[in-house]
């Protein structure tokens, strides 16, 4: 695959994936759909690092072992946000990320 | 312990001791024997001063001592003084002195006024002895900071405003301290670890154009708080707001901060700019002069009038620095020193014609001299000094800024003299006019047959300052024979061009 | 030195106002009056014995008694307190050690019911140790100290009655008006101290040893006629010289003492003596300053005998008098040359401003008889006098006399000289003092009759006789007015210190007594007889008389330029603009942070997603301007 | 692996030792003994604290993943210094109903937390920083969210969660550019070259940082998290994760970033002109007094980055004694607002109206961390920002230190909002007299003497100074 | 072009639109298992370049774990059938804009730059290295990092259990 496809190529795939993520961070209502764009936007930097260990590093595996590492912290993260979120919706009943501006200006 | 030591020790002592006082009684006592005692030890220090200058000591700054505080800053603790620095702590302690008995009657909040009042001294006289940048920069402030708290709490009217615009607007200046001082710090060529002293700061060059940013920095920074026009504003309503020892010292002290740091700081280490940048600042501070003058004709509030006449007076001390000579300087400390004796008289026999009338607006008054014989000629006598009479101070030091300015043959700096000359009658206009509605007249009301008379510590505290004004209006050499000869480190820089 | 004594001529007036100042309201209100005059009576004595010792010496060197010096300005220039003892100052101190005692001894008398007394003793003390400095004054600067604490207790003592808004008024109004006139005192004083390096009289009296530059600096006049016309300056706003005169006939608001002392005798003529100080430098370097010296006095004089002839005042009318006297020894200066028959001008001048002093002072104290006796100032209430206070009469008619310049009476001596002096040197000037000279004597005779003759008025009280305290003051002052005119003053006074011996110039002076009669006898038929001849002059002269009567409207127009121009066109806005526009800047600057403050509030919007789009693009335009930065 | 190896990493195995045996307490109390928990946490960090004092060596271990050297200790000692007042603090909070059964969570939370810290500073790598990073901030956003009845606190969690979690994607893609560009992770082996896509990286990088350190325009969660934190959460936010954040700044910009030193100047410049500027603008109109401090401490993040905008070792050293200055004064006036809180519930600015005449004591405490954080002389404030000052005109910013001189006095303005409240202004009900309890009279007394001696007693900055020169 | 090449670019495809699906879509479950989609694609470009292992986590720690977390969250929280309101129009038009140009701006700098490859002797992606190198302390070892984030999980998991858990159920605080 290497030689088949350019790193830019790929690179023009996670670029977009991350700002697709971003686009959905924010845009989406809903909290957990906001959390779903952050993992969108972190599996296209894991992408990234993977594609620059592949194609520029092999043999190092560096960009593969960040991977790894934000792979799990995504998840931790990920069950402390919803565990928050929950918190949340048993206070207002809703988790609509419009509603979470009672603290302003 | 270094007398000068002690200056800053005992009234940061008796702060302390009043932290610990209880009664009203036992703070007053505290806080005027404290005070007591430093004026006692700034006239022993006036006699060392001038025992060690008759002694054929011409060192330029004596007393000194140095405490090396961040050394790998440059910063130390050096202390010393001149003549000129020697002058103003005198000044000060017969202000704060006579501003405690001025205050003797406060009575909310009495432990926490002396304090404050002590606190803000402190930070006067640390100033006046320092010679270090930083140290002066740090007492600077320090005296500053108090005055937001001592307005605001204890002052009257619009207070609240009045304490946060003159706060705000003298820490501005100070801002722009700030970039003056570190600016000096960073571009004169010393060489190796830098310094903040002035002494050793004043030997070395700075570039020109470096000059050319500071200069104004540092003299629009001293500036705001000596009342330069048009960063006068907070005066009037600040004095108009504070309690009646608070105008004193701000007014009679404070305010002098501005005129040394001009003097001291700003000119001395850039005399360069300060050569070629002075038209500029001569223009504002000449009209700051006139100005202030006129705008005090029409005022009613008494302290609106002290506090205009202030920003007329201290324009001249601006004015006479930036004449760049020897003899205008003189006038300029001879002028500080003259303000600082009659405008804390003119604020605390304000205060205590408030206390008894009620009022500070002069149209709503008159005929207190049949009533209040003693406070009427005090305030007679303090009109008289500020318009210039000879036998008091105002005269001896406006007369020397007169001739100081004359030295000038140019054209600018002809009419600019002569324009601030000509508030001399503008002066008269303004006291007489005040003498004439507030104090003579018929009574105004028969109520004011009621007046108590003079209290003792109102009569210490007029008295000693009158005193003051009289010692100088009489004989006047050797203080500025004694100003004069400190005057030399500063001129020479200029000669040298 | 032998003159050391003379520091005590000057130091005896001030020991009494320290005492009187000090122990104000403890001492008894004899004790305070007595001490004063005390140490006045010992500084007359001090002055004649000095006034001896000096003229009879053969020289008439100056001679400094007594110097220190009290601030040091520059390496050159200094103010020194000292006494300077020259013909003209030792003849001042006669002067007013002798009228100053006259008048302490008068009030007495006078001031005996008023409250205040040892504040008025004070303050005349003050006033006599002030002019004595002044005219001792070795310096220009010690002039001009002494000066203003001149003019500051003319202020206090115009202001005596405090309570009484006009007289507070006349004391401001004086004393602003010669502060003004100051100003430029100062100024000058500054000039001729940068271009000479000194205030010494010793050297500025001697143009030998200056130097200056004549050539036109400043609108075509040099800067030493500058610096001379500015003290001139002040010398006119003192000795109320026209356009400064304003204060001077209000200034009769002060007790009449006060005005017998300070407004007619003295310190009026403080002016009149500062250009004689100066006069050499004005002679040598200002011919053009000496002319303006001249048109002023013989504009003022003309000026103020035409306003006195219409006044109803006693003692304006008296006022104006004084200002046309001292004008008429103005213009004799102004016209004068120097040395030998040239300076006559200056002596004659000299030597009214002596004569003067005595008949000035004696009419000014009789009026205060006759006030102290009608308690008005109003002569259309007052009539027949003589009958009542006969000596008075005969005292006031003798002063009338001698200022009328009728010999022998002095007046005549000395008018005499200065006509003579404008005779020889500008007929127009000759001119206008004869016709003063017609004025005065009609003016005053005026005077006497309407007061002393006319028609009996209702008094209050029967008027009474003076006491005998205030009127031998009046007698000697009268003795001195009779007979001053003897006195060889050429002899003593010069411009250039030889002696002068002065003649009587028989045309002058008959055309003088000549023109004098008739005004008298202009008097007589208009008040004495009681005819209504001067209803029908008045009318006749329709609004030039009420122009003079209404003192040609100078007040009015100052209270135009003061009231109207500076304080309500100048003042007021300034004060204005102070509060809402400088400090409304500083306000607004904190009105601007705290609007932009408001107005950014909507980025903290509380909504996540807006943060991260902030966020996001903070970092994008970061990357954007650095890109842009580094193409 | 030597033990000398392993020693290097003390202060982390201490504060690892502690989870571990407060974990095993809070198995062994009962639910009544809870509150027991308060104290042998307190004790414990008490002993971390002290240990971290002690002398130690520099070096690097794990292959050069960790690194440790006296500058790194020292910021490690100044923000335990700060969670150890922050756990005095929080003992009043912590006995309330909602609370006492969960004392001993918030206590792991916040040492792990500190962990984190801890390994973001001595990190060699950049996983170790990310790791760090995130250690930092998860259980932080989960104590954010403490007061479980109380929306404001969930909201403050979601809103922390998701920034950090928006944050740290974005600062993974400006790493996974500099990783593109250099492919290296070791900082001792990352040469950068100042490309186009390294300064992209960068700045990506520097966002997530700056998330952190609440630099404009990446501040935005700040004031709303605050507020809505449990207060002594809101402390720790404030002063230790900024801190800790700060500290890595200021190591990574100096040594890993150098040759990108004309870029993040450029970037620091601008940043922190908005930074002082947008914070002193919000202060001034905040009511709720822990959303004031809040953009105070924005102001304050703009501040030190004056500091390290020179990239010497003058700067460095200023930006840490600025920040021991901070931690003392910001705990301090948050002490106080936490005592209130806790007595009165109280948290506006109206409440504390005439505080003076009731509450002398803590007024005055108040007074001086406020004027400590103006920077009033005598206090230690001003010593710090002076010295920022000195470090921004060391290196010719002087617009730059224009514009900062400008926004000292602007927040010198709200700070003496507060004071007016406490000082001047009347109130008809001001909060009642009462005592608070002794942990945090003690904290407070101790934030008051740093305040005062820090400044005065010069050998701190020397110190400091002279460490940062060594490391430099 | 090679059959790998048609691969990734089919599974490029693929993730791009599931990712724009996700973050669109207006059902709430229907954009989770959007994300799975997508999520598993990542994991098959991971097999494509042989990390296998990565590949494997990438599916149970991802798709396993976090989605399965998701959809539970969107069970408790949501009602499944209930379409989400589309977002405000200014909304999408602003953050497109900012999304194109974000994406324009990282692709116009990436595209610039010139990669260089430092290619090391290769250690392969297999189990072994991978376990050597998770578990080394020295350079290249992960031992440490591999420690602090056993740390971190326990954190998150006290931390996950103190929010959500409820001591004292309290009507509705």
């Amino acid at each position: 695959m290497v030689e088949q496809v350019p790193l830019n190529h790929a690179l023009i795939v996670t670029t977009l994936m991350f700002f697709i993520g971003v686009y959905g961070f924010l845009t989406r209502k809903n909290l957990i759909t906001m959390l779903i764009s952050v993992e969108i936007m972190l599996n296209a930097v894991n992408l990234n690092f993977v594609f620059f260990d592949n194609y520029l590093f092999p043999g190092k595996l560096e960009g593969h072992f960040f991977s790894l590492f934000i792979i799990a912290i995504a998840a931790a993260e990920a069950a402390v946000a919803i565990a928050i979120f929950i918190n949340l919706y048993r206070n207002i009943r809703s988790i609509d990320v419009e509603q979470v501006d009672k603290m302003k200006y | 312990m270094n007398i000068l030591i002690s200056h800053i020790v005992v009234p940061t002592l008796t702060a302390l001791a009043l932290m610990f006082a209880s009664t009203q009684k036992q703070v007053r006592t505290i806080a005027a024997g404290g005070m007591t005692i430093q004026l006692i030890q700034s006239l022993v220090l006036l006699y060392f001063f001038l025992q060690e200058r008759a002694g054929g000591n011409e060192t330029a700054v004596l007393f000194t001592q140095s405490f090396s505080w961040y050394p790998s800053l440059g910063i130390s603790f050096d202390i010393g003084v001149d003549g000129i620095a020697v002058a103003m702590i005198l000044l000060t302690s017969v202000v704060i002195f006579t501003g405690i008995f001025a205050s003797w009657e406060v009575d909310k909040m009495y432990k926490e006024f002396f304090i404050s009042l002590i606190i803000l001294a402190t930070g006067v006289y640390g100033f006046f002895v320092s010679l270090d940048l930083f140290v002066l920069f740090l007492f600077f402030e320090l005296a500053v900071i108090p005055m937001y708290l001592l307005i605001g709490i204890w002052g009257s009217g619009p207070k609240e405003y009045a304490a946060m615009k003159l706060t705000l607007m003298l820490m501005g200046g100070s801002a722009l301290l700030v970039v003056g001082i570190l600016g000096v710090y960073f571009t004169s060529d010393v060489e190796g670890v830098r310094t903040f002293n002035i002494l050793v700061l004043g030997q070395h060059h700075i570039p020109i154009e470096m000059q050319r940013i500071f200069f104004p920095m540092l003299f629009i920074g001293f500036g705001v708080i000596g009342a330069l026009f048009p960063f006068h504003t907070w005066s009037p309503d600040g004095h108009s707001s504070a309690p009646t020892a608070v105008s004193m010292l701000h007014a009679g002290v404070l305010m002098k901060l501005g005129g040394y740091g001009c003097l001291k700081v700003a000119i001395f280490l850039l005399p360069e700019a300060a050569q070629e940048m002075s038209w500029i600042f001569l223009v504002l501070t000449g009209i700051s002069v006139i100005y202030g003058a006129l705008a005090t004709v029409v005022q009613t509030d008494l302290k609106y009038i002290n506090a205009y006449s202030s920003v007329s007076h201290c324009g001249l001390v601006l004015f006479a620095i930036l004449m760049l000579n020897k003899t205008a300087y003189t006038g300029a400390v001879l002028q500080m020193i003259s303000h600082g004796l009659m405008t804390a008289l003119f604020f605390a026999l304000i205060g205590m014609l408030y206390s008894r009338t009620k009022t500070r607006i002069i149209t709503e008054m008159g005929g207190l001299m049949k009533v209040l014989p003693f406070l009427s000629v005090c305030y007679v006598i303090g009109g008289l000094a500020s318009l210039g009479l000879p036998g008091l101070s105002g005269f001896v030091a406006e007369m020397t800024i007169f001739v100081g300015a004359f030295e000038h043959e140019d054209l600018f700096h002809r009419v600019a003299t002569i324009i601030a000359i000509s508030s001399i009658v503008v002066t008269a206009v303004y006291i007489l006019r005040v003498i004439a509605i507030l104090l003579m007249g018929p009574v105004r009301d028969e109520s004011y047959h009621n007046f108590p008379k003079a209290k003792w510590f109102e009569k210490i505290a007029t008295v000693s300052l009158i005193v003051g004004i009289l010692v100088i209006g009489l004989t006047p050499l050797w203080l500025s024979d004694m100003i004069r000869e400190s005057l030399g480190m500063i001129v020479d820089k200029l000669v040298l061009k | 030195m032998e003159y050391q004594y003379t520091l005590w001529i000057v130091a005896l007036p001030l020991l009494a106002f320290l005492i009187n100042g000090l122990g104000s309201g403890r001492l008894p209100g004899k004790v305070s009056g007595w001490i004063a005059t005390i140490a006045i009576g010992g500084s007359t004595f001090l002055s004649y014995q000095t006034a001896f010792q000096y003229f009879s010496s053969p020289s008439r060197e100056k001679v400094i008694a007594f110097k220190t010096t009290w601030l040091r300005f520059n390496e050159t220039l200094h103010i020194d307190m000292g006494i300077l003892l020259d013909p003209i100052s030792v003849m001042m101190l006669v002067v007013i050690t002798t009228i100053s005692l006259m008048v302490f001894i008068y009030s007495q008398g006078y001031m005996k019911n008023e409250n205040g007394y040892d504040r008025y003793f004070a303050f005349l003390s003050l006033f006599s140790f002030s002019m004595l400095g002044l005219v001792v004054a070795t310096n220009l600067f010690q002039m001009y100290m002494f000066w203003e604490l001149v003019g500051i207790s003319s202020y206090l003592l115009i202001g005596f009655y405090y309570d009484k808004p006009s007289a507070v008024a006349a004391s401001k109004k004086a004393f602003i008006v010669t502060r003004f006139a100051d100003l430029g005192f100062l100024i000058g004083i500054l000039m001729v101290s940068y271009y000479t390096g000194t205030f010494d009289f010793d050297i500025l009296t001697n143009p030998d040893g200056l130097n200056f530059s004549t050539t036109a600096s400043f609108l075509g006049l040099s800067s030493i006629t500058w610096a001379l016309l500015l003290i001139f300056m002040g010398g006119a706003g003192k000795s109320a010289m026209f356009p400064l005169h304003v204060w001077l006939p209000d200034a009769m608001e002060g007790p009449t003492p006060v005005s017998a002392l300070i407004h007619a005798a003295t310190m009026v003529v403080a002016g009149v003596f500062l250009v004689a100080r100066l006069f050499p430098l004005y002679y040598a370097f200002a011919p053009t300053a000496l002319e303006v010296v001249a048109f002023i006095g013989a504009f003022t004089t003309l000026f103020a005998a035409i306003i006195a002839c219409t006044q109803f005042d006693i003692k304006r009318v008296l006022a104006f008098s004084t200002m046309s006297q001292i004008g008429y020894m103005m213009l004799a200066l102004g016209v004068s040359g120097y040395g030998g028959e040239e300076g006559l001008g200056y002596t004659a001048s000299l030597f009214h401003l002596f004569t003067h002093a005595f008949f000035k002072a004696l009419l000014f104290l009789g009026a205060g008889a006759i006030i102290h006796a009608v308690h008005t100032n109003d002569i259309r209430e007052m009539g027949s006098l003589r009958k009542h206070q006969p000596v008075t009469h005969i005292l006031f008619l003798i002063a009338c006399l001698a200022i009328a310049g009728i010999p022998p009476f002095s007046g005549f001596f000395s008018k005499d000289e200065i006509l003579a002096a404008t005779f020889a040197t500008h007929p127009i000037y000759f001119g206008i003092a004869v016709i003063v000279a017609g004025l005065t004597a009609f003016y005053m005779f005026r005077l006497y009759f309407i007061v002393f003759w006319g028609k009996e008025k209702k008094y209050e009280h029967a008027p009474h006789e003076a006491p005998t305290v205030m009127l031998i003051p009046m007698i000697v002052l009268a003795i001195g007015s009779a007979l001053a005119g003897f006195i060889p003053f050429g002899h003593y006074i010069s411009s250039d210190g030889q002696s002068l011996t002065l003649h009587i110039n028989w045309l002058v002076a008959i055309t003088s007594v000549v023109i004098a009669l008739a005004g008298i006898g202009v008097a007589w038929t208009f008040y004495k007889t009681g005819s209504d001849a001067s209803q029908k002059v008045i009318k006749a002269l329709g609004s030039v008389y009420t122009s003079a009567f209404n003192k040609f409207y100078i007040d009015e127009i100052y209270i135009l330029i003061t009231k109207g121009v500076i304080f309500r066109l100048i003042a007021k806005p300034i004060a204005w603009f102070d509060r809402n526009v400088i400090d409304a800047f500083m306000n607004l600057l904190a009105a601007i942070t705290n609007w932009v403050s408001s107005q950014i509030k909507e980025f903290q919007s509380g909504q996540v997603q807006k943060y991260a789009f902030i966020f996001i693009s903070g970092v994008l335009i970061i990357v954007l301007s650095l890109i842009y930065a580094t193409q | 692996m030597t033990v000398q190896e392993l020693l290097l990493m003390r202060h982390e195995w201490a504060l690892i030792a502690g989870v571990l045996i407060l974990l095993v307490l809070e198995l062994n109390f009962s639910e009544e003994q809870k509150s027991k928990s308060i104290i042998s946490a307190v004790v414990i960090f008490t002993i971390i604290t002290l240990l971290g004092f002690l002398p130690a060596e520099s070096g690097s271990t794990f292959g050069g993943m960790y690194v440790t050297d006296p500058v790194r200790l020292l910021m490690k000692n100044i923000l335990n210094l700060g969670v150890l007042i922050i756990f005095l603090q929080a003992g009043s909070w912590l006995q309330t109903k909602n609370n006492y059964n969960r004392v001993t969570e918030f206590y792991l939370l916040m040492l792990s937390s500190v962990i984190g810290a801890n390994f973001m500073i001595s990190a060699g790598h950049f996983l170790m920083f990310y790791l760090g990073l995130e250690l930092l901030t998860i259980p932080i956003t989960a104590a954010a969210s403490y007061d479980q009845y109380k929306s404001k606190s969930a909201e403050a969690g979601i809103k922390l969660i998701l920034s950090s979690a928006f944050s740290s994607a974005i600062l993974l893609f400006g790493l996974s550019m500099l990783y593109g560009s250099t492919g290296e992770m070791y900082f001792s082996e990352v040469r950068f070259s100042n490309d186009l896509i390294q300064v992209l990286g960068f700045v990506f990088f520097f966002s997530g940082l700056g998330f952190k350190i609440s630099i404009v325009p990446f501040h935005l969660w700040t004031a709303d998290v605050y507020e809505g934190s449990p207060t002594n959460v809101t402390s720790y936010l404030s002063v230790v994760s900024k801190g800790a954040a700060i500290f890595v700044l200021v190591l990574l910009l100096i040594n890993l970033f150098e040759p990108l030193r004309l870029v993040w100047q450029q970037v620091i410049y601008g940043t922190a002109i908005f930074t002082m500027t947008i914070g002193n603008l919000f202060a001034i109109r905040q009511q709720n007094l822990k959303r004031f401090l809040a953009f105070s401490s924005i102001a304050q993040a703009g501040f030190i980055l004056l500091g390290v905008i020179g990239g010497s070792a003058l700067g460095m050293a200023t930006v840490i004694y600025f920040v021991l200055v901070y931690v003392f004064s910001n705990l301090a006036a948050f002490g106080v607002v936490i005592a209130i809180e806790q007595y009165a519930g109280k948290v506006n600015m109206a409440d504390y109206n005439g505080l003076y005449k009731t509450n002398p004591r803590l007024s005055l405490v108040m007074m001086l961390a406020l004027f400590s954080l103006a920077g009033i002389p005598p206090l230690a404030g001003f010593f710090g920002k002076f010295f920022l000052f000195t470090a921004v005109a060391a290196s010719g910013f002087y617009i730059l230190l224009f514009i900062a001189v400008l926004n000292a006095v602007i927040s010198l303005y709200y700070y003496l909002l507060v004071v007016k409240a406490m000082f001047i202004s009347k109130s008809e009900s001001p909060v009642p007299y009462f005592q608070s309890d002794y942990p945090t009279r003690i904290a407070l007394s101790a934030c008051v003497i740093g305040i005062i001696v820090i400044g005065f007693y010069s050998p701190v900055f020397e110190y400091i100074k002279q460490l940062c020169l060594i490391s430099f | 072009m090679g059959t790998s090449a048609i691969i990734f670019y089919t599974i490029a495809a693929i993730m791009i639109v599931f990712s724009l699906l996700a973050v669109t879509a207006r059902k709430i479950l229907r954009a989770a298992v959007y994300l799975l989609f997508a999520l598993g694609g990542t994991a098959a470009i991971y097999f494509m370049m042989n990390y296998f292992f990565l590949a494997a986590v990438q599916l149970i720690v991802y798709a396993g774990g976090i989605v399965v977390l998701i959809i539970f969250s969107i069970l408790l929280t949501s009602h499944i059938e209930e379409k989400m309101q589309k977002p405000d129009t200014w909304k999408i038009i602003l953050t497109s804009i900012l999304g194109f140009g974000g994406t324009a701006l990282c692709l116009f700098v990436i595209t610039n730059h010139l990669f260089v490859a430092h290619p090391a002797t290769g250690a392969e992606a297999t189990m072994a290295t991978i376990g050597e190198k998770l578990l080394g302390y020295g350079e290249g070892g992960y031992v440490l990092p591999f420690e602090v984030i056993s740390i971190l999980l326990l954190a998150a998991m006290i931390g996950a259990i103190v929010v959500a858990k409820r001591n004292k159920p309290k009507g509705n605080g």
